[in-house]
């Protein structure tokens, strides 16, 4: 169990970390500026916006869901749930909730307030690829792995097969939480 | 050791700093989320996944209505995908590699409750289904449901018996020379089924699946220089099928051998001048009730042209023959119509991968488009 | 070896049909007009032309093998070996020929002469999915198996993984053969 | 009867009536091709298929100076990929399922020939290895060739060793929170990794390929404030890894535990008060004879903005610790330098998806762009 301690560990101190949070509006579109694709940040994305990207019209809606911008979002890399027949807390019928996960800390922009939020991925059954996000906010390199979003986290899973993610409020994060 | 239910996560993460009682939004829960009921304008499209990734083919889920995403079958190599007669099944027969693209090959047929998308059922059969395109009529249920047949290429032809009662594969049949099957709707024992020679080859089993008679037809169609496209509607026994130059060919299967009801021409003098012709793949659609055929159209047609877009969906009475309505094609590869009274008729944009919804009455009208979808499918099948 | 005889039978009778033909360049791009998308004869392909298609840069040249419109392609449905790491006669490295195929008739506009070719697919490996193309000159529905190419075939190989098709030529298809 | 040679069809084919005198093509005899003699511009791009087919990854190959495409190796799901030290081999440690996404998991470390493309070893492995994405470090052959070590995530972390020269799986060694594979080049049974503690752990081999020692340095960076980023280059056994803040750090691991030699920044006030930082996935390239260092940097940095493609490439002397130049960045997430004394850097475009080549004598300069090449691709090898 010691990696399940060191995890626990890592996200205790990782929400004392985040002290200072900004609008997810305040930061958005910079990298899109100058390019002549619309793909916003997504450096591993290489899939047309029309077919399986999440819609990117230049507007950048907090709330709507099927937006990478959605606040929820704010450390999502991967496929939208809600693009795949599930919900921002549901996995899509005929797969399954990852068994382990990664974790965030957002801030909502309609009551002010940080929350955590557990990404799970959805595993199994053919994979996914509509809605395709790459938020990184308080991301860390593997050795943070429960804090880490450059891995499959339906690794544990029966079946190993990425489908898509959903995230889960887990509860208000403290300032100095932890 | 190695997992871990969420709920403990959830429960361990909240014991670490969360401020529950300043939370505006409480603790979720993470489920696995249901199928809405399905309706009729539930849509089925089979993707074979892309030239790219051939081995990994889906059935897509979409409502017709909102155009809302609802879920994925997956369907692995060159699935031959068919819905159950009451649509509560979907049928699959596919092919694996335990190795992804090496290794040992088998084949499969397999069952998935369309109301969880659940896998219910997997028969393993001869590693010969068809690795084909998803046409109609590639894998069909007898009319009554207890037989499912699977058409077979090695490139010899042959079909598939699986036994719904049993699950169990039964038998294999050799069809040479020829391809598609149409059951008959007045002999669940019965199919036939077209021959490049322009005959059908009538196939009869017994109770047990195995067959007990063969009967080649007489030539029924010109498999030179107007072949049918096995793309086939029926009413009863009566199956509908265009020509490459738009002969409409009404061959009835109910007997020991197949005949020719009528032929008669969808084109005429000044339509035949612009070069119309019938073109796609999944190219027809009929309403039984009212008798409403729809056909996807090209003009300046040329050899090659007959799997081009439709530029029109040319409507017609298959009780007058006559040719009640022109309208516009949506650059349509396939059509299903809804099993309706009052039907809705759903096509594939093969240039935009988007479905088309059109009104039929009191007449064809385009209307809402969906997002693209799937990125190389081909057959699409409504609830 | 009853389906053996019969390809080619049919094959020789296809030939016989051949009597007149035009050449590739008076049907190119109908298609096209009038459609957002520059995508040509291609009912199936949903790929990001950029990404996976052949070059359609309006240029329908029929002696370039990275294009659908080169001649020894009139009836190929597929993707181009030439895109993959292989030529028009060869498989790219890692995969192997069919065992299985099939035929079209093709007019060399070079020499003016009509060429019996034959579509081997390319097998194993990953597939390629570069440069899809769907030419469908005197192609048949699969009751007419040895002339018709939806369908796989690679389906006779050890790994039936469809890589990408080759187009051999046999030789010059004689107007009354067979 | 299932196959038929290509040359018996052939032959046939010529009995049934082609009038080979007058021909002026001859008949062709399909063959499979080989690959041109590797250069020092071979590209080998790691490719997870997509996040719609994560089953179907791939390596692909690419000719540098001429942009053609070369081929392709298959790599299954979430493979780890890396080229051995001679470049003679590809390394993949990769994930399979007996029916494609279902089944029984079974994980392999498999070997290919990179002048054929064929498969030259396979062996099971503990059904651990990382899924993650193609990171270089997440598999390292030893100095001397002789093993190669597998990050393991389950998400527990471990490394899995296998011998090469007997061709099997050694063992598995625990390390816990610690992350990528940072081999000795003066102890080829020595490697480090990087600890979330701040720390490096330093496991030593025995012969055999166990680990005799493990020991802990001190802590050497700030995994909260200004964490490593894991891409790193090395002379000898000296690391140079840069920080989400722009400090360079140098680690020796050729000791029993890992020193911190060095730290400085790359970026002065100016830098900073413009928010100019690091980013990108393989964000770093070293020339060791010239000590020249590429590092992909961007402006207006945010929490969150560390992998966001470079705005511009700079070029620092490591000797002199100045930078020397200031390059556009073509959106590069990805780059590596040829093996060459005057290297080209091939960057891979994250928007586009196309690799850009530059010269790097006398000085840093962008040059021809390729065509877009895969689909949800990372790590870029040179041969």
């Amino acid at each position: 169990m010691r990696w399940f301690d060191d995890f626990f560990e890592r996200q205790a101190r990782n929400v004392a970390l985040k002290t200072s949070r900004r609008s997810a509006l305040l930061r958005i579109g910079r990298v899109m500026v100058g390019t002549a694709f619309l793909l916003p940040v997504l450096p591993f994305d290489r899939q047309p916006r029309a077919q399986h990207g999440a819609i990117d019209d230049g507007k950048h809606d907090p709330l709507d869901p099927e937006r990478c911008e959605y606040w929820r979002y704010c450390s999502l890399d991967g496929t939208l749930c809600t693009c795949c027949g599930g919900s921002i807390t549901t996995c899509p019928p005929g797969s399954e909730p990852s068994s382990v996960t990664w974790i965030g800390t957002c801030h909502n922009p309609e009551d002010g307030k940080d929350y955590l939020v557990s990404y799970n991925d959805c595993c199994g059954g053919a994979s996914c690829g509509h809605c395709f996000c790459n938020q990184n906010e308080g991301e860390r390199p593997g050795y943070r792995m429960g804090i880490h979003n450059d891995i499959n986290w339906c690794m544990g899973n029966e079946s190993s097969v990425y489908h898509c993610t959903v995230s889960v409020v887990l509860g208000e994060s403290g300032a100095k939480a932890g | 050791m190695k997992r871990v239910s969420t709920s403990i996560l959830t429960g361990l993460a909240l014991l670490l700093g969360c401020r529950l009682a300043m939370a505006e939004l409480q603790p979720e829960t993470l489920t696995v989320g249901k199928l809405p009921p399905a309706n009729p304008h539930r849509i089925y499209l089979s993707d074979l996944g892309g030239l790219g990734h051939v081995v990994d083919g889906r059935i897509h889920l979409v409502d017709g209505d909102s155009y809302k995403y609802l879920g994925a079958i997956p369907a692995a190599m060159f699935a031959l995908t068919a819905l159950s007669p009451d649509s509560s099944e979907m049928y699959l027969a596919t092919t694996y590699y335990t190795k992804l693209n090496r290794g040992k090959r088998f084949d499969q047929f397999e069952v998935y409750d369309t109301a969880t998308l659940k896998l219910k059922s997997e028969i393993e059969i001869p590693a010969k289904h068809a690795q084909a395109l998803p046409y109609k009529g590639t894998m069909v249920s007898t009319a009554d449901g207890r037989f499912v047949i699977i058409q077979n290429a090695t490139p010899a032809s042959s079909v598939t018996v699986v036994d719904r009662k049993a699950e169990k594969f039964v038998t294999e049949i050799e069809t040479p020379g020829c391809w598609i099957i149409l059951p008959a709707a007045s002999n669940a024992r019965r199919f036939a089924t077209l021959c490049g020679d322009g005959t059908l080859l009538t196939v009869t089993l017994d109770d047990d699946g195995q067959a007990v008679s063969q009967q080649r037809s007489a030539k029924l169609f010109d498999a030179e220089k107007d072949p049918l496209f096995v793309q086939a509607e029926h009413i009863g026994d009566s199956y509908y099928f265009v020509s490459y130059e738009g002969n409409l060919h009404q061959i009835n299967v109910g007997g020991d051998t197949a005949v020719l009801e009528d032929k008669w021409s969808l084109v005429d003098d000044a339509d035949r001048a612009a070069k119309w012709k019938p073109s796609g793949y999944q190219l027809t659609a009929l309403h039984a009730p009212s008798k409403r055929f729809y056909v996807a159209m090209h003009d300046n047609a040329y050899d090659g042209s007959h799997k081009n877009p439709a530029k029109e969906i040319w409507v017609f009475d298959l009780a007058t023959k006559q040719r009640i309505q022109r309208a516009p094609g949506s650059n349509s590869v396939a059509m299903a119509l809804s099993k309706e009274e009052k039907p809705v008729l759903f096509t594939y944009d093969g240039m935009t991968a988007e479905f088309v919804r059109y009104d039929t009455v009191p007449e064809l009208k385009p209307g809402a488009r969906s997002k693209p979808v799937g990125e190389f499918a081909g057959l699409v099948q409504l609830h």
